[in-house]
């Protein structure tokens, strides 16, 4: 029961990282129905902020985390006003192209500055750990759950309650709709961008925390999130956070307990897991579980 | 050749025998190019015509149907695969095992076809992305078929099979030949064969859309809930792209494979599949030419950054740390080139073909309007 | 006073296809305009060219001038055109269905003139329509037809604006609730706020402003007061006729002239 | 379909036209030799400029640059010292490098554009890459220096292999605790990475539990792009395993350390080779950098296998020389394994280069003689000696076992010196 209990929280630490690269990709989806394929970029990008300003810089971890941030909301503003703004209308797929040109950019400047060794992150929380009934718990991961919860609940409230939040709301509703009343667009989709670059960083650095190191291949991350997006309904913040918790816990418990238990399924199945939970789902609901039908007019 | 022209001079129009003399050009070019070019442009030169297939093949599905899929390498693997099983394993010959990759993969399109069909726009995409990594578990976990983690090797393409006629009269790729007294080497063969399959296919996709069902795909594409009131069997259509396009796709994987010689499971990866649809996007979407026109930006345009990388001076080469590398250099160019194209020119290279064709046409009828007539197009700039 | 001039307009979409060409008319502060005309007449295409929208359709005005409160407001944001005092309902409701009714009137309040007096606006816009203030917590889709129709209008008055564009406000729309919007408007106008409509149905266009502009085919080809045209046969029979039966409209119209 | 024919025909037709006019086009790169002077020289043999030239297609970017980088300057350094003391019987050899970015189909390219002006390839890194290359390089009798455990290279007349193979190693590894600690009841497992690599190491395992029945308790795989562990090293810990096999690379071998270190599980975990990174103990990988969170867990509780002596052991006769050079042509190298194995790649093929001019044919099919007939070679005890003789098999079969140690150069002190066991000899 005790590895069971482990396997829990490291899959429920592992789907917040997940939930938060997840919320990156629905809130750009949600207000201009496109997949940002540089949300792993951006992610990668943020986390080796963190570790530039905290150990080269030597700021204090909390504000290179900020600054961190900073720069990447800086990269997705000003990528979306300076680029995306210009293909608005554009074919999805052509804009999604555009975001993969992006991110082979942000790949090849952090491999350029940083190189492929392992990097020290500058995090406060070493390997220190609580062991609450023979369970171990490590105080990056509690942070790490902390943190996104806080980081979620903060967005659910902007989203809810603030003028900005409802105005991106209403532009993912209805975009023209949105700009005929005066919602100025244009900024919303730049905060789009700066929203998905706040949250790539949070997930980033906690992603390279102890016991994980900090290396170009954490940028991976992003394609686990895309079952999770799916999972959750592309539009849906909330289904995000779902989607993205639920991958985690089937990704960890598959990984403890196929190899055992099933393991005619293969070696490694646990990597598939999330996809074969993704594609059933999808049989039963072809929008995910929160998601919405586009209304398709003829 | 040239008193041939001077006589027809007379009685075609200029125009039509600048085209006439420029396909006919164009053609000697392309036949010529083995014998003009070194080992390192035709060997990229061999990728580019062999992506250009399996992309021509995405066309069909996501240019034509609308139907994004990020899943195409996976349809590739598959191609491969059965040339190492029927090629490899059952030593047949590459008459039957190209086309049977292709059919094969085709078969795969029709399994995986209903699960996307219940799927639209980037749902579809994502589902396909599953499709790349379950179909890379399925070839990590099966020995016999892929070699497992390790890969396994895939046969070159042998022509005039058989132990009776050897070796007179028999092609092995990897070894190349002698055709009247020239040494055509394995890449020349390969380029031979993969522009011949290129061409059939293009030639094909052109015929394809000017069919009832080529316009049905179209019709998918504009819109679905319309086309289907309009009396298109949705389903039908929606497998026959997805058939085509894996059937493309696991010709070329074949060839890939054959020309590679040695594949891994990790080889199909996403990374893979999404040059594929940058292919098509950045060649010109729905287009007959884009597919090739995208492989040469896609597939040349590193090789050649990396290639004339080596005399920017500022780069750092070799094995010395710091600076920007040749590689990250020419990847950022890349990336940016990218963008700047896409956003200067969404079409892709066949939109920008088109400006310059129309530029030339008009630079050519220059002469012919009287200078106080404002151009036709110019309003429209 | 006049508060929109718009004179010689020629819209293009795509740098080629002709929309309107020299179209001229004008609003007064507090006057009312109605601009009539079949399918594909051009008349949106003027509304857009207004509320800063054309470009969002990849068309662009490439002659003539628009001037609001004197100022020429040609490729001018449409959210700065909204806090300026021009708000607009579009064709087709268009009101935010996921979002609750309480919500889209606050989107609707995002560019608001003067936006410390929300609260306010908010109830006087309730009082023009008191069917939604019942429903202020439900998702917008599920309103009535007419109801959403009128929350659109109410979403547009919650930027307190000084000229109302609305497009198409009847489409779809029953004669009894096209009655009681029009009465809706009838009471916006006399508070002060100018109106201007546009409408391919005539009957409630014609009941609730006093100028109209006939639109054909890009360019205006008659304008006249609504008491004058409404009692022009030639007029009557081919803009009139155009949507529902003809008898049927008159009726309505009659009714509404009184 | 009639388009298609015609062109078809056209094709063939042009191309028999056009092939008189490209053969004298284009310079003739296939191999055959002319002489200069007591010496036949082929492809990439400039006999009067009496230069050789070699290419090196490596990863010099991306995530495999990590070993591509220290090994090429590795190699760079020792070909430098060469021609600085007057080249190879006064042949200089001149090299290119191409960055292939660990990518199969780059490789392709990249040879084929190198291949004809080389005289053989001085470096071709990674098992996908190479095995791309392979039938080429066989076809056209290219000698290939192949930095890849793969088995089947160490069988192909044209390829060379140094070093020991992953799978021996692992062999020879389970051997030291099994048989020289005298460990028989030890609790033992393994975590590999799925694919070629980790496949390698895991033949090892299977082989040496076949041999001597260790109780082999748990067998975990990942995904080498994974940043979660738990499930893995829980798996070890439930099972009780006291030795445990780290067949991955640097990245996932340290966080399957911490990540153990967090839940209080302290085996003595065995690295292979690639697992190991000077990085993973400093942040800029030399004694003088700041310590990584892992530092301490590492230093007790790891042991890397190996066959290359520890840095600056001058015990070995080849270390003082092999210092002297990467302070004089590679100043700025930090102490690193790969660096090492670089330049004793390079000693080997120079020993080749000597004995082809030795024996006076320096064309392609004049190396591969030479190489199959190189015979003994001592690398001054950089590596372990070896013997090239034309019956082919792995080039070596010992391994020595390193602990951790944070005081010492490149973090790695020898604690067993290079044995070889029973179980290893029976792989192939």
């Amino acid at each position: 029961m005790t590895t069971f209990y482990q396997l829990l929280f490291s899959g429920f630490a592992l789907g917040c990282v997940y939930a938060l690269v997840a919320l990156g990709f629905t809130v750009i989806y949600r207000s201009s129905q496109v997949i940002n394929f540089a949300q792993g970029s951006l992610l990668a990008l943020g986390a080796y902020m963190v570790s530039w300003f905290a150990i080269d810089k030597s700021l204090p971890f909390g504000l290179a985390v900020l600054a961190a941030i900073g720069v990447c909301v800086l990269v997705g503003v000003v990528f979306q006003r300076l680029v995306l703004r210009w293909v608005a209308g554009q074919p999805v797929f052509v804009i999604v192209m555009i975001t993969i040109g992006l991110s082979i950019v942000i790949d090849a400047s952090v491999s350029a500055k940083f190189g492929a060794n392992p990097r020290l992150l500058g995090d406060p929380w070493s390997s220190s750990a609580v062991h609450p009934g023979g369970v171990t718990l490590i105080w990056a991961k509690i942070w790490t759950i902390v943190t996104v919860f806080g980081v979620l609940l903060g967005f659910f409230l902007f989203d809810r309650y603030s003028r900005y939040g409802l105005a991106m709301r209403a532009t993912a509703a209805d975009e023209e709709a949105a700009m005929a009343v005066g919602v100025p667009t244009r900024r919303v989709f730049a905060l789009a961008w700066g929203v998905a670059g706040a949250v790539a960083t949070v997930g980033g650095f906690f992603l390279a925390t102890f016991p994980n190191q900090l290396d170009p291949s954490i940028s991976a991350v992003a394609l686990l999130a895309f079952p999770a997006i799916i999972l959750g309904g592309l539009d849906s913040p909330a289904g995000a956070v779902v989607g993205g918790v639920t991958i985690g816990l089937v990704e960890e418990l598959t990984k403890g307990y196929q190899p055992a238990h099933a393991s005619w399924l293969g070696t490694n199945f646990y990597v598939i897991a999330p996809y074969v939970v993704m594609i059933l789902v999808l049989m039963v609901k072809p929008y995910g579980l929160f998601g919405r039908a586009p209304v398709e007019r003829i | 050749m040239s008193s041939e022209v001077r006589v027809l001079g007379r009685t075609v129009s200029a125009a039509g025998l600048i085209a006439a003399g420029s396909v006919v050009a164009a053609a000697a070019l392309t036949v010529a190019l083995p014998f003009m070019l070194n080992a390192f442009w035709l060997s990229t030169l061999v990728f580019i015509l062999i992506y250009a297939i399996a992309a021509l093949g995405l066309n069909v599905l996501t240019g034509y149907t609308g139907q994004v899929s990020l899943g195409h390498a996976f349809f590739l693997a598959v191609g491969a695969y059965t040339a190492k099983v029927l090629g490899g394993d059952h030593q047949l010959m590459a008459l039957i095992w190209i086309p049977a990759a292709g059919v094969v993969a085709g078969l795969c399109g029709l399994i995986v076809g209903p699960v996307a069909l219940r799927l639209r726009g980037l749902y579809l995409a994502i589902v396909t992305i599953g499709i790349v990594f379950i179909g890379q578990h399925i070839f990590l976990n099966v020995d016999s078929l892929s070699g497992g983690p390790q890969g396994t090797a895939i046969p070159s393409v042998q022509i005039g099979a058989g132990a009776q006629c050897q070796p007179s009269c028999s092609v092995d790729f990897s070894q190349g030949t002698s055709l009247g007294g020239a040494t055509i080497d394995h890449n020349a063969l390969y380029y031979y064969l993969s522009l011949f399959i290129l061409v059939l296919g293009m030639l094909f996709v052109r015929n394809l859309v000017r069919t009832r069902t080529g316009r049905a795909l179209q019709a998918v594409r504009e819109r679905e809930v319309a086309a289907s009131l309009m009396g298109i069997n949705l389903v039908r259509t929606k497998l026959a792209a997805f058939v085509i396009s894996s059937f493309l796709a696991g010709v070329g994987g074949a060839l890939f494979g054959s020309y590679l010689s040695f594949v891994r499971p990790q080889s199909w990866d996403l990374i893979l599949s999404i040059s594929f649809v940058a292919m098509i996007i950045v060649g010109g979407i729905g287009t007959v030419w884009g597919p090739l026109l995208g492989a040469i930006f896609v597939a040349g345009t590193p090789t050649v950054l990396n290639h004339y990388a080596d005399s920017v001076p500022f780069l750092q080469h070799g094995s010395s740390s710091g600076g920007l590398s040749i590689n990250e250099f020419s990847s950022i160019f890349y990336g940016a080139l990218i963008i700047l194209f896409l956003v200067l020119e969404p079409r892709g290279v066949v939109g920008l073909a088109g400006r310059a064709i129309a530029l030339a046409q008009r630079l050519a009828r220059g002469p012919a309007i009287p200078p106080s007539t404002p151009l036709p197009s110019q309003q429209s700039a | 006073m006049t508060l929109l001039e718009v004179s010689g307009l020629t819209v293009t979409y795509g740098g080629a296809v002709l929309a309107c060409e020299g179209v001229s008319l004008s609003v007064d502060e507090g006057g009312s305009v109605c601009l009539l005309g079949a399918n594909g007449a051009g008349k949106t295409s003027v509304l857009r060219a207004i509320t800063g929208l054309l470009r969002y359709h990849n068309g662009a005005v490439v002659h003539g001038s628009i001037t609001f409160d004197g100022r020429s407001i040609i490729g001018a944001d449409t959210s700065k055109l909204v806090a300026s005092g021009i708000a607009q309902a579009l064709e087709g409701r268009r009101i935010f269905r996921d979002l609750t009714v309480s919500d889209n009137l606050r989107a609707g309040a995002f560019s608001a003139r003067d936006r410390s007096r929300e609260k306010r606006v908010r109830d006087e816009v309730l009082q023009l329509f008191p069917p939604l203030a019942a429903r202020l917590g439900q998702a917008a889709g599920y309103l009535s037809g007419g109801e959403q129709q009128m929350l659109a209008i109410a979403r547009a008055m919650m930027a307190q604006p000084r000229l109302l564009i609305l497009d198409e406000p009847s489409l779809g729309l029953a004669p009894l609730v096209v009655e009681q919007i029009g009465a809706s408007l009838r009471e916006i106008v006399a508070g002060g706020c100018s109106l201007m409509m546009v409408e391919q149905s005539t009957a409630l266009a014609l009941a609730t402003t006093s100028y109209a502009y006939l639109l054909e085919n890009g360019c205006v080809t008659h304008h006249d007061r609504t008491a004058h045209l409404l009692a022009d046969e030639r007029v009557r029979a081919s803009y009139l006729g155009t949507s529902a039966g003809q008898a049927e409209v008159a009726a309505v119209t009659g009714e509404k002239a009184r | 379909m009639g388009t298609a024919h015609r062109t078809r025909l056209a094709a063939i037709s042009a191309a028999g036209l056009l092939a008189a006019l490209a053969a004298c086009g284009s310079s003739s790169t296939s191999g055959g030799g002319a002489t200069s002077g007591a010496i036949k020289t082929g492809p990439g043999v400039d006999a009067s400029t009496k230069t050789i030239t070699t290419a090196i297609i490596t990863p010099l970017s991306g995530q495999v640059a990590i070993i591509g980088k220290p090994l090429t300057a590795g190699q760079e350094a020792y070909f430098q010292a060469v021609n600085a003391k007057g080249g190879v019987d006064g042949w200089k050899i001149n090299y290119v490098e191409k960055d292939d970015q660990y990518n199969p189909q780059t490789h392709v390219q990249l040879y084929n554009e190198v291949v004809g002006s080389s005289a053989f390839i001085a470096q071709s890194l990674g098992s996908p890459t190479t095995k791309a290359i392979e039938p080429l390089a066989d076809q056209a009798h290219v000698l290939t220096a192949a930095v890849a455990q793969s088995s089947s290279f160490t069988t192909d007349p044209v390829m060379i292999v140094i070093g020991t193979p992953y799978s021996i190693d692992v062999a020879n590894s389970l051997s030291y605790i099994v048989d020289k600690l005298g460990k028989r009841d030890a609790k033992i497992g393994i975590i590999y990475q799925n694919d070629e690599y980790g496949q390698d190491g895991l033949r090892g395992y299977t082989a040496a539990h076949d041999a001597s029945h260790f109780n082999d308790v748990a067998r975990a795989t990942y995904n080498v792009t994974d940043t979660d562990f738990t499930a893995q090293v829980v798996q070890m810990k439930n099972a009780g395993a006291q030795y445990v096999i780290v067949n991955a690379v640097p990245k996932p071998a340290a966080t399957i350390v911490g990540t153990g270190a967090a839940i209080g599980y302290f085996p003595q975990w065995v690295f292979l080779g690639p697992a190991w990174s000077e990085y993973l103990m400093t942040d800029n990988g030399t004694l003088t950098g700041k310590p990584t969170q892992v530092n301490q867990v590492l230093a007790k509780t790891v042991w890397v296998m190996g066959y290359q002596p520890d840095w600056g052991d001058t015990t070995a006769a080849g270390m003082t020389p092999f210092l002297a050079d990467q302070q004089k042509y590679s100043p700025a190298q930090a102490p690193d394994y790969y660096f090492m194995y670089g330049y004793t790649m390079a000693q080997v093929e120079v020993a080749i280069l000597k004995k082809a001019i030795e024996s006076g044919d320096l064309t392609r099919d004049g190396l591969l003689n030479a190489r199959k007939n190189l015979g003994h070679f001592s690398f001054g005890g950089l590596l372990p000696d070896l013997t090239y003789t034309p019956s082919l098999g792995p080039a070596d079969r010992q391994t020595l076992i390193k602990k951790v140690d944070v005081t010492v150069p490149a973090f790695l002190k020898t604690i067993q010196p290079l044995f070889e066991s029973n179980a290893a000899k029976t792989l192939k």
